[in-house]
């Protein structure tokens, strides 16, 4: 399912732009397979859902990556393409270098194991993405609702969203 | 006490040794609730602030008797909805309105709490208005309003209740 | 007997006032008792698991030792009244009766009573 | 939790165990500044767990932002984090400019130093004031209230607004600095050293506050760098990461400040760091007033309908809070298809329980106020 959507990634962008050269090499040394994605401003890799705790704990705990601040986690809803995105913001303290993991997750059940053991911070914002977006994230400790109260039954940051309910009022620009 | 906007309506009797007050009951009984309005401390977002500088010590909303906060609703007379009511807070903000005893006001502070103010459009989350859930008694616009203008709204509400009469109170 | 009559008239105004102007309030008083109002008020929230649970004993002897030293106090004050009047014997028999409950505070303190758990 | 009385035999020390019970520090409490609730497990007076539950205020500005295009979202920055309004304006400015590529003149980036740390400076005083109203002492908000007003001048002379200042604009200033903006910094910065002065003994130096600050809640740097927390509440335990200093935007890296560190980690420290960091914004709004020549405060080519290429963007400031960063995903629309906020407080709060757990009722609001919470920057 995420086959071809790397390829078209892969053949319509140029090159990715390496922007932390020693950073990649230390990666692709120890994952070949994790490819560089094409982003402006941050080294960003596209990892496999199932190959993600293993990728995030390398970056944390290997001495020379060392991120060890979680910044972001955001569920991105590509409703067009029917797939979703999930972007795990990370940085070193020491010297404010930053890494940007991408998963690719196919729209009909979004699900990727959970970073909120090794990151604690992380607990929150996937609770949060969990519940705005719909994505699963296997393996949470505690996957209550946390933004929203009980009468929101349907995911809010999904672009086909419409709510009566709570009076939704809906004006593009 | 303050700017006396209005004289207590009073009859004055010179007496040996003192003086005679001839007032109706009406009269004296909205001149002392008038004059000691005490808030609910219930700011939620950027009109809180502007609600603090006016409870400090340039504006000073104790010149007209404000100044008392009070946390809980049991000894508060009115409540000043400073700042966006969320659907989540709703039920808790008007469980808190049903816990103050009578006779209560509520000020609509902000653009936010009279319509939703910026997140009236697009948002899925803001209730539009307070007064879909509370009775609200007086709206400052502004976002946030100035602590000029907070103080002119409470003046406004303090002109309502010298209007009112214990026999509709009463029985209404 | 005319002491006692100023005294019954004295507390005899005050049982009347203080109620009758209570009274009088309630007359014009706009009153409208309702379920959620007296609900127990807590931050808005509905109440969580019952408060009657058995908690630490410390609370307790923190109670005695301030019902014994308020005792104390209400008894110094007919002695600060009269005090003036007897004199010097008055003030051995006061630093008497302090310096016992003084010893027992220190007791108290010496036994632990006074660590906040 | 047993109490042993050593007169008693065994059998009545067993039955003096003690229960649990459920309290709501919720959203209406004056200690939790604006609406959070705190469900906190108490036995007896102490604390055995704390579960925050958020979401009091969210609004859903994520959600606005997919339907207003990149200029009308700008002020929706400032209703954030009101308290550090203008930081705010930066942080999203400067992630759309460095998605377009646009170069801002360097007078702008001059005054919007100088509008950063005076908010920074506001902030603080806010946080100060309302810190010692948590422990009980009404009278630092006075003190503190009456020299935000004076800044509360000066934003409102150029930006026409005290609070919301909806100033920075993509591209450069929304207009030219006040001409007695650089007198009234000047009276302003000698007036607050001494006020600064005053502070420190009103608060700082009282023997109750130091008791009730010194070693409580203690926040292991391990644990504070895995939940995320930044700003003063980080550094108090010791971590040096400060996005001025570690990732320098502007002209921060010309500026010479350096970056208040706590030893400990507990309130005392967290309270130190602040404090101090305000003088530190005295040094910088100096050396920016000295640095600062008259010039263009616009961009040249501000594109009338901004369409950022498609592509994510990643931008991150030090609020008054912490690390308060903007993520933008583009499809080349006029909107963002998706714009993340990373608020400060929703970090700073997640570490509540860990802090907490053990102290008593009291020590969780010196806690709460030293971690510095605002409820809409925490909701979104």
């Amino acid at each position: 399912m995420s086959e071809e959507i790397k390829n078209t990634q892969e053949n319509t962008a140029e090159a990715p732009q390496i922007h932390d050269a020693e950073l990649h090499a230390v990666i692709s040394g120890a994952f070949p397979d994790v490819a560089l994605v094409a982003s402006p401003q941050i080294a960003t890799y596209a990892v496999k859902p199932e190959k993600l705790l293993a990728f995030a704990a390398f970056i944390r705990d290997d001495a020379r990556c060392g991120f060890d601040f979680p910044v972001l986690v955001t569920g991105v809803d590509r409703a067009p393409e029917n797939r979703m995105e999930v972007f795990y913001h990370l940085l070193r303290t020491r010297d404010g270098h930053k890494v940007v993991i991408k998963i690719d997750l196919d729209r009909a059940n979004p699900a990727l194991p959970s970073l909120a053991m090794l990151y604690r911070s992380f607990d929150w914002h996937e609770r949060e993405q969990m519940e705005l977006l719909g994505i699963t994230f296997e393996g949470h400790p505690d996957p209550r609702k946390l933004l929203l109260d009980d009468t929101y039954t349907g995911y809010p940051l999904r672009k086909e969203y419409e709510d009566e309910a709570h009076e939704y009022i809906k004006r593009p620009y | 006490m303050g700017i006396i906007l209005d004289k207590l309506p009073s009859v004055l009797e010179p007496v040996p040794g003192g003086n005679f007050v001839l007032a109706c009951l009406d009269d004296v009984i909205n001149w002392a609730r008038s004059n000691s309005l005490w808030p609910l401390t219930f700011g939620t977002s950027c009109c809180a602030i502007e609600m603090m500088h006016t409870g400090c010590a340039r504006h000073d909303w104790s010149r007209f008797g404000f100044e008392v906060n009070r946390a809980s609703p049991r000894q508060a007379d009115m409540i000043v909805v400073a700042g966006t009511i969320v659907y989540k807070l709703a039920p808790l903000l008007k469980r808190l309105y049903d816990q103050m005893p009578e006779p209560k006001y509520v000020v609509a502070m902000g653009s936010c709490a009279i319509s939703g103010g910026p997140f009236h459009y697009n948002s899925y989350s803001t209730l539009n208005g307070v007064d879909k859930i509370l009775p609200v008694d007086v709206y400052i616009p502004g976002c946030p309003p100035r602590p000029e203008a907070l103080i002119h709204g409470l003046l406004q509400l303090q002109k309502k209740i010298k209007t009112e009469s214990i026999k509709d109170k009463l029985h209404g | 007997m005319l002491d006692y009559i100023f005294l019954a008239t004295f507390v005899a105004v005050g049982a009347i006032f203080v109620p009758g102007v209570v009274w009088l309030g309630s007359l014009f008083r706009p009153s409208r008792p309702s379920a959620v109002k007296s609900s127990t008020y807590e931050c808005g929230e509905t109440t969580i698991g019952t408060a009657w649970v058995q908690f630490n004993v410390g609370y307790y002897l923190f109670a005695l030792l301030f019902l014994v030293f308020d005792v104390e106090m209400i008894f110094l004050y007919p002695w600060a009244s009269v005090f003036t009047s007897i004199g010097v014997v008055a003030l051995i028999e006061g630093v008497i009766f302090i310096a016992i409950l003084a010893f027992g505070l220190l007791y108290a303190w010496k036994k632990g009573a006074l660590e906040w758990v | 939790m047993t109490v042993t009385i050593d007169c008693c035999e065994e059998r009545l020390v067993k039955n003096l165990d003690t229960q649990e019970y459920w309290v709501n520090m919720g959203p209406q409490h004056p200690s939790t500044h604006g609406v959070l609730r705190f469900l906190v497990k108490l036995d007896g007076e102490t604390i055995t767990d704390v579960i925050p539950h958020i979401g009091y205020m969210h609004r859903g500005i994520e959600k606005m932002s997919e339907n207003v295009t990149y200029v009308q979202f700008n002020h929706l920055t400032s209703r954030l984090d009101y308290l550090s309004a203008m930081i705010n304006n930066w942080g999203y400015c400067m992630c759309v400019e460095k998605a377009l590529g646009l170069e801002v003149p360097a007078r702008a980036i001059y005054v919007r130093m100088i509008m950063s740390e005076l908010t920074r400076i506001a902030s603080h005083q806010l946080w100060w004031g309302v810190y010692g109203m948590d422990l009980g002492a009404f009278t630092p908000m006075m003190h503190s209230f009456r020299d935000r007003e004076t800044i509360n001048d000066i934003l409102e002379e150029t930006c026409g607004s005290r609070l919301t200042t909806h100033y920075i604009r993509i591209g450069g200033l929304s207009n030219d600095v006040h001409e007695n903006f650089v007198p009234r910094i000047k009276k302003f910065i000698d007036g607050f050293r001494k006020s600064l002065v005053e502070y420190a003994t009103l608060v700082s130096g009282n023997v109750i506050f130091r008791a009730r600050a010194e070693n409580v809640g203690i926040l292991k740097p391990a644990v504070g760098i895995s939940y995320g927390c930044s700003g003063s509440t980080l550094r108090g335990s010791g971590v040096n990461y400060d996005v001025r200093k570690q990732d320098p935007y502007g002209y921060y890296d010309r500026m010479q400040f350096d970056v208040p560190l706590g030893t400990k980690g507990d309130s005392l420290d967290r309270y130190e760091c602040r404090f101090k960091e305000m003088e530190q914004s005295l040094r910088i709004i100096e050396q920016c007033l000295e640095q600062m020549e008259p010039g263009e405060v616009v961009a040249a080519k501000v594109p009338k309908k901004i369409k950022l290429p498609a592509g994510e963007y990643f931008s991150h400031v030090e609020s008054a809070r912490g690390d308060h960063a903007y993520f933008i995903v583009s499809d080349g629309g006029t909107s963002p298809c998706r714009l993340r906020v990373r608020s400060p407080g929703y970090s700073n709060l997640a570490v509540l329980p860990e802090v907490v757990r053990g102290w008593r009722v009291a020590d969780m609001v010196t806690v709460s106020s030293t971690l510095d919470l605002v409820a809409p920057d925490i909701d979104r």
